[in-house]
């Protein structure tokens, strides 16, 4: 076993964050370096985040090595004892090759001793200079010293050097002597690292660039970062919201979608991915506070797993939507903004409202060298992708495994420890359950990093879904990892078989492995990985017709060369065809793009034929907005319709006709079509059963359920239970291999150590005293408890995180909390 | 379920007529044994018994108005060690409302129990019942033809308008029947009505209307219940009345050990953690001038409310038990009372209902 | 009717220099929400654009759509997909049948084929008027040596009319050659084909377009004016 | 010189003012997570907050043994302010909803037994509400201090 690595990580924001916590549960150690004075990136300015509205960004800290992070409210600041964060610090120069980069950082001087500042403030009285506040998005002032995040700890001021006119007043009131206003001074440190993590994250779009919907005219304009702001306790407004022009309450609230992005006029021919769904979380909370809102939107993407039920929640509770994008806005006299905006044809409104919050896109950012193409630095978040935080932190934990895989040879096992936190000997196997993309990656991920790992298939072959996939690029990716995975010596693969039997504690788990003849293993094995995959939702029995099937069949369809000679006169797709409704109320995220990339199938060797599509939303978030515009362009026909009154399908012996309505034409419309594609979505497959036998949580629609969806996106809830792929969301090829590494980066952290550590503080069963009542069976949120054989109930102790609700609830105290070490 | 109502003719004798008829389930072998009130050497005092022979039902009184414990911890206990058997267990109603809440806490299974439950005139305290024995020995079968009789029961049973059984598998019906010519036994479950088939009953020509008997019971209980909770609600509510009832506990315990929803194996207010520190007896003398040397009864008093009060089934057993006569069971059913409508929780009602500080799991949002 | 034509108006787009045909069109109705006609006799700039995409030229063609359009841009101004929308709307005008144009334009486009100008003023009569207007503008102080240069040769600036200046508010000529007599301009107005207005731009003929643009061209050619003055 | 004395009269005038209004003992019970990081945030942005408060602060609100608050109030306690994560926001997953069942069953009891539902509260407070600890915590003290002293101290003395 080699030492541990050295990574440097570029951006602490959320994907900085994530991947540094990985790399240094794992035992490596970390450089985490940011630009700004504070860590956090943009989540420091929102409190809540969708779909859950809640906060619990201390969810993901560490919960096993948990002692060697601060017990700390994660809005404060990143602290772990193998991470080092550096303020005020950026990439210069990279060189050498993988494995043994040279990284030449320069850091610049706060001009505030972090030691010696104790936040009291006084300095900001005395500072002459007020600008615009970056973390308000200038919906309030600050001045050249301030406070970079609203609760950033240590509670340190910064100087903003670009703005500060070094009168040295602050220097003059402060009482620590922690201000230096001599010469600016840089320091260069190179650092010899494994790899180099970019996290760089995003930037926002400035509509005051653009001149669009009178920002910075009017100052009832605001972006939806600024509304975040108003919506925070620790904002400007406290937390009320108000016109800014002259602080009324404001009622009337307008959010208008995709300013800045899906506009090709600006060169944004992008979805920035989150905005619909950060607007519907400000329009909720606005709510609860009292406000009307409105969303102008043009297609609501809801494209997560839980999403679409999160607007239907608003929806239902009061929320205003309205489909079309707004012309233009004008002052109103006595407040306020008059809006001009025409959401069915032939009909224009001018409404008033309070506010108009503008839902700002997002594009990649970063101002300094790219050095992405260089050998040993690797890319995650936000800056790679437009990624909500769930799957930000499935990038980072996937890029952060990679990252480690660099260094070559597996993390070593870390040793003695001066904490003395008790260990518990675990097994340094994992079960994969399914062996499609996502398992496949996560057992390569584990085989590479020295962990031995067992994959469970139904099936007589490797590969999950491969031959339902027509793209030959994904086909051929998928053989390779089902090749790699085949010739590793540390995978062992059991095809045909199930797991039947489940049992033991985090760490020294069984399970009882069966093939058709119910025979087979009992296998020993610290972690599971449930990677068990789905499949394309089946139409039904009323439906079966030639010309009539899923769009995945229709795309592969189009490559058969019967099709390609066809004459093909109209094809038609209908999208979300039963689904995102009461029965099946998900997105599942790729009959949009799979449909939208048959139409240049289509339009390859038949130019002339006319595409409709009957279409709800499309959802093509980030990039693949590009196939929409695409799609629109190569002529195809988008024709939204509402689910009250779908398109109809008339099927006769050798046609089918498609009937729907036209809302710009305010006219029925019909095709004669020569083939009909049905969005008809993906499911889950085994969700159900796998979910009872491993005890973890699963919804109505039989995916299985993260204990977060945010932060802990593959954890299962149950330690040493992580789940992946279509399983756990419909996601496509390059997500679930993401996802497959991210759950083998979970489970290494428990298993790489054969010796692992417990959490700090456990609950103990004092045996003579348990009545084996199961009250704490029952409010364990950890499945941390179950009945042992000795007649009282025994405690799993790297699963028990400490939380004490066993100790609330036992009337006998039978059930104690013990803190180790201090 | 159909009720499937049946008469059995008492012939002046219910308890014994009745026990005969448990006997013949003995006989039949439909229940492996019947755990009843009875007599066994050394009292008169009715305690639970176990019959495993029809011929020994002889000692049993199954409507005995008096009960030195509370069976419901003894059902519990065979509910929980007696598998693929059935053992039949005549209680109070009061008694299947504590092994139904024990059954939600794991400490029993109803599987193997076939519970017979009758509507409850109530118990008479046990100093009251022997006296009056040795002058009436006929006393169990009189007291349930003799309203005078059952206004002697017990402060607890004459507050208590939850005479009626629920969720027992067979009723036994007394209220505005003549019980010295018959009694009526209905079954209310499958297994109920299998039972009565064994029992030979005869089938009710016309049926006695008990609405009116049970209604005007009702009123009368429920106006005495009111009026209880009224009085002992102002006792708590002023800390020196409190302090007064309370004020003679001599720390004994018997409260807890008589109260059969107190499931710990060992108390948690017998550990150290309360026993108070000298030095907060002598801080508080310091202050009032004086302050009681064995500490922290208090706190015992509200730790037994906090873990019990939203269980409490209302058996009156630790009043019984308490031998400076604190009207405990008074203080805890008006507790339980304002609690239990609180949480909008019903203790023994339906063994389903969930323990209602485990509900918070159905809660969504806020 | 069930849809299965192909568009002419959509080929018309795509030959627009910004390629930016209809196809884009995303039905957000920023457009709609722009026009100052959304609503009027059922007017909605989506609307054109949807008959346009699913090729119901005829239908466009024989509706009063195109013709209710200011032509303002507005609309197209907000596009964020950059549909050339007046474009559109001018080539739908294009395919409507020539007894179905609006009479007003239909007429001034006869005037203007016929006699170069949409008012049909003979050539005569336009001297009539500009002598007439000069004589007016002699009477000023300062001005009393002002002729207008008509068919005057290399000139600097050959000056186009709008004919309401020739018609109704000829008075309003007199501000310019006022400007032009004391800057001492070098400049000329034709004797024929001086309009100024292509109303082959407003009715979708591109023929009639060319016709009129090339009444000017050949005015510049005939007078080697350097520079053109274009009011319209 | 005259002038210091009136400063020392000034300020003996406050003190016996101070004196002469009561300050109820008020035990606070926050959550680790959320509302300790919003106390934290108040006092480094230097809110003002009642002195009163004693603050304890615990892993989570869902461990609260109420036996922990009856024993507060046994010993003379005036108010308990318990303070945790907004619904959702838990650490641990559900722990402070756990809390809100169980101190609103607690709160019946307490009732009962004369203590004033007041003076027993429970508030989310999440982290980067500082200002809305402030508040709550103000408003509750001045709350316990119209309702005066508990007296419930009293029962301890059996």
């Amino acid at each position: 076993m080699s030492k541990p690595g050295r990574f440097v990580v570029a951006g602490a924001g959320i994907s900085g964050v994530r991947a540094s916590l990985d790399l240094a549960e794992t035992g490596h150690e970390v450089v985490l370096l940011d630009t700004a004075p504070v860590s956090g990136g943009i989540l420091l300015a929102l409190d809540r985040q969708f779909p859950n509205d809640h906060c619990g960004m201390c969810r993901m800290l560490p919960m096993l090595d948990r002692d060697q992070s601060k017990y700390f409210c994660m809005r404060l600041g990143m602290f772990h004892k193998n991470v080092t964060f550096m303020p005020n610090t950026e990439i210069k120069e990279i060189g050498g090759g993988p494995g043994d980069l040279k990284v030449l950082l320069q850091s610049w001087s706060a001009k505030v001793d972090p030691d010696l500042c104790n936040g009291c403030g006084d300095c900001l009285e005395v500072c002459p200079v007020s600008l615009p506040d970056d973390l308000a998005d200038s919906l309030s002032l600050r001045k050249a010293i301030f406070k970079p995040g609203p609760n950033t700890s240590p509670s340190t001021l910064a100087i903003d050097p670009d703005s500060c006119i070094l009168c040295g007043k602050c220097k003059e009131v402060c009482q620590t002597g922690a201000i230096t206003l001599g010469p600016d001074y840089e320091q260069t440190l190179e650092e010899k690292v494994t790899a180099v993590i970019m996290a760089t994250g995003v930037e926002y779009f400035d509509p005051g660039d653009a001149s669009m919907y009178g920002y910075g005219k009017y100052a009832d304009v605001i972006t939806s970062l600024a509304f975040e702001r108003m919506l925070s306790s620790s904002g400007p407004t406290q937390g009320r919201i108000l016109r800014p022009s002259d602080g009324a309450p404001a009622e009337n609230i307008a959010w208008i979608q995709c300013v800045g992005s899906r506009n090709l006029r600006l060169g944004a021919d992008h979805c920035s991915g989150a905005c619909c769904m950060f607007a519907l979380k400000q329009a909720g909370l606005s709510m609860e506070k009292g406000s009307r809102p409105t969303i102008f939107y043009m297609d609501m993407r809801t494209f997560g797993r839980d999403w679409q039920k999160y607007l239907d929640r608003a929806s239902s509770s009061g929320l205003r939507l309205v489909r079309c994008r707004p012309h233009s806005l004008e002052a109103r006299n006595g407040g306020g903004l008059m809006l001009s905006y025409s959401p069915v044809p032939g009909e224009l409104i001018d409404e008033h409202f309070d506010l108009v919050v503008l839902s700002v896109g997002r594009a990649p950012g970063w101002k300094g060298p790219d050095f992405s193409d260089q050998d040993g630095v690797l890319v995650t978040g936000g800056s790679k992708r437009l990624l909500d935080i769930s799957r930000s932190l499935v990038s980072a934990s996937s890029v952060s495994f990679r990252a480690a895989m660099i260094s070559g040879s597996p993390v070593q096992a870390e040793q003695g420890d001066s904490i003395t936190s008790q260990r518990v000997k675990v097994k340094s196997k994992v079960l994969v359950v399914g062996g499609g993309p996502a398992g496949l990656s996560a057992s390569l991920a584990l085989a590479g990093q020295g962990i031995s790992v067992v994959i469970v298939e139904k099936n007589d072959f490797l590969g999950g879904n491969v031959s339902q996939i027509s793209d030959a690029e994904a086909r051929e990716r998928i053989r390779e990892l089902v090749r790699d995975a085949e010739k590793n010596q540390d995978i062992e693969i059991l095809l045909k078989s199930r797991p039947m039997e489940f049992s033991g504690t985090t760490g020294n788990f069984q399970t009882h492995v069966l093939d058709q003849q119910n025979k087979g293993p009992i296998i020993e094995h610290g972690a599971v990985i449930l990677a068990s995959g789905g499949s394309q939702s089946t139409l039904p029995a009323s439906l079966v017709h030639p010309k009539v099937m899923t769009v995945f069949d229709l795309h592969r369809r189009l490559d058969d060369p019967e099709i390609k000679e066809k004459d093909l006169n109209c094809l038609v797709f209908i999208q979300c065809f039963e689904t995102r409704t009461k029965e099946k109320n998900y997105c599942s995220r790729l009959c949009c793009p799979t449909a939208l990339r048959s139409v240049e199938k289509i339009r390859s060797t038949h130019p002339e034929s006319r595409i409709i599509f009957f279409y709800r939303d499309i959802m093509t978030p980030g990039d693949l907005e590009h196939l929409y515009t695409r799609a629109r362009e190569l002529g195809a026909i988008f024709i939204p319709y509402q689910t009250d009154i779908p398109p109809k399908l008339i099927l006769e012996k050798e046609q089918v006709v498609v009937e729907g309505f036209d809302p710009y034409l305010g006219e029925e419309v019909k095709f004669k079509a020569d083939l009909v594609g049905l969005g008809s979505g993906l499911g889950p497959g085994s969700g159900h059963e796998l979910a009872e036998l491993f005890g973890i949580r699963v919804d109505r629609e039989g995916f299985l359920i993260e204990a977060d969806p945010k932060w802990r996106p593959v954890d299962s809830g149950r330690e040493g239970i992580f789940i992946c792929g279509l399983a756990r969301n419909p996601v496509s090829l390059d997500e679930a291999v993401d996802e497959g590494r991210a759950a083998a980066q979970r489970a290494m952290r428990l298993v790489y150590n054969p010796q692992a550590r417990m959490s700090v503080s456990t609950a103990r069963i004092r045996p003579a005293l348990c009545s084996m009542c199961g009250l704490c069976w029952t409010v364990c949120p950890y499945f941390a408890r179950y009945p042992g054989s000795k007649g009282a109930m025994e405690v799993d102790p790297l699963a028990c995180q400490g939380c004490g609700a066993c100790v609330a609830i036992c009337p006998n105290h039978a059930s104690v909390l013990e803190v180790q070490g201090d | 379920m159909d009720k499937s109502f049946a008469f059995l003719k008492t012939n002046n004798q219910p308890n014994r007529i009745l026990s005969r008829a448990l006997g013949k389930l003995l006989d039949k072998g439909l229940v492996s044994a019947v755990m009843a009130p009875g007599i066994t050497n050394g009292s008169d005092l009715p305690m639970p018994v176990l019959f495993t022979r029809d011929e020994a039902m002889e000692s049993c009184i199954p409507l005995a108005p008096a009960a030195g414990v509370s069976a419901a911890v003894q059902a519990a206990r065979i509910g929980r060690k007696v598998k693929d058997k059935r053992v039949a267990v005549v209680l109070k109603p009061c008694e299947v409302r504590g092994v139904i809440e024990l059954a939600k806490l794991n400490q029993t299974s109803l599987e193997s129990l076939a519970i017979i439950s009758m509507e409850c005139p109530g118990r008479m305290e046990n100093d009251a019942y022997l006296a009056k024995l040795s002058a009436s020995p006929d006393l169990p079968d009189l007291y349930l033809n003799d309203s005078s009789l059952q206004d002697q029961a017990s402060s607890t049973c004459l507050s208590c308008d939850a005479f009626e059984p629920q969720g027992a598998d067979i009723t036994i019906h007394l209220f505005g029947l003549p019980v010295m010519e018959h009694i009526g036994i209905s079954g209310m479950t499958a297994i109920g009505n299998e039972l009565i088939e064994a029992m030979d009953l005869e089938k009710p020509g016309a049926a006695y209307d008990q609405r009116e008997a049970m209604a005007r019971l009702r009123e009368k209980r429920g106006r005495a219940k009111e009026e209880l909770f009224q009085k002992t609600g102002e006792i708590l509510k002023n800390p020196d009345q409190y302090l007064e009832v309370l004020g003679n506990c001599l720390g004994c315990f018997n409260c807890r050990t008589a109260c059969p929803l107190c499931y710990c194996r060992e108390c948690v207010c017998a550990r150290e953690s309360f026993d108070r520190d000298l030095d907060d007896v002598s801080n508080r003398a310091k202050k009032t001038g004086q302050a009681r040397m064995p500490a922290g009864l208090s706190m015992f008093h509200m730790t037994r409310m906090v873990h019990m009060s939203h269980a409490c089934v209302g058996c009156g057993q630790c009043s019984s038990y308490c031998p400076s006569k604190i009207p405990v069971a008074d203080l805890f059913r008006t507790m339980g009372q304002q609690v239990q409508n609180t949480l909008d929780y019903s203790p023994g009602r339906d063994p389903e209902e969930p323990i209602p500080y485990l509900r918070f799991k159905t809660e969504a949002g806020s | 009717m069930t849809e299965n034509a192909s568009s002419l108006i959509k080929h018309t787009a795509l030959m627009r220099p910004d390629g930016h045909a209809a196809d884009f069109c995303l039905g957000c109705g920023t457009c709609a929400a722009g026009c100052p006609m959304t609503g009027i006799d059922g007017f909605d700039p989506r609307k054109i654009v949807r008959m346009a995409m699913l090729g119901r030229d005829e239908q466009l063609a024989a509706s009063s759509l195109p013709w209710l359009c200011t032509l303002c841009g507005r609309c197209e101004n907000a596009c964020p997909m950059g549909i050339n929308i007046v474009g559109l709307i001018r080539s739908a005008r294009g395919l409507t049948e020539k007894d179905k144009t609006p009479t007003a334009i239909r007429k001034g486009l006869e005037m203007l084929l016929e006699t170069g100008n949409i008012l049909g003023l003979p050539e005569e009569d336009f001297g009539f008027i500009i002598t007439d207007v000069a004589e007016e503008l002699n009477e000023q102080p300062g001005f009393e040596d002002f002729t207008v240069p008509l068919e005057k040769k290399d000139a600097r600036l050959l000056c186009t009319l709008h004919n309401k200046l020739v018609n109704i508010q000829n008075e309003d000529l007199i501000h310019w050659w006022k400007i032009f007599h004391l800057a001492d301009e070098s400049w000329t107005l034709p004797a024929r084909n001086w309009e100024g207005v292509n109303w082959g731009l407003f009715s979708g003929e591109d023929q009639v377009l060319k016709v009129a643009v090339d009444n000017i061209v050949q005015n510049m050619e005939r007078l080697d004016a350097r520079h053109l003055m274009y009011p319209e | 010189m005259e002038q210091t004395t009136q400063q020392t009269d000034l300020v003996k005038t406050e003190q016996t003012d101070f004196d002469k209004e009561f300050h109820p003992n008020i035990v606070a019970l926050v959550c680790n997570w959320c509302t300790y990081t919003a106390a934290d945030l108040a006092g480094v942005t230097r809110l003002k907050y009642p002195a009163e408060i004693r603050m304890i602060r615990l892993m989570c609100t869902g461990m609260i043994d109420p036996r922990f608050i009856v024993e507060s109030f046994l010993r003379g306690a005036d108010g308990v302010f318990i303070g945790g994560c907004h619904p959702g926001d838990c650490h641990y997953i559900n722990g402070n909803l756990k809390a809100r069942l169980r101190i609103g069953g607690l709160k019946a009891l307490l009732q009962g037994m004369g203590i004033e539902p007041q003076r027993l509260a429970l508030h989310w407070i999440g982290a980067s509400e500082g200002t809305e600890f402030q508040k709550q915590v103000k408003d509750f003290v001045e709350g316990i201090r119209e309702l005066g002293p508990s007296g419930f101290g009293v029962y301890d003395s059996i």
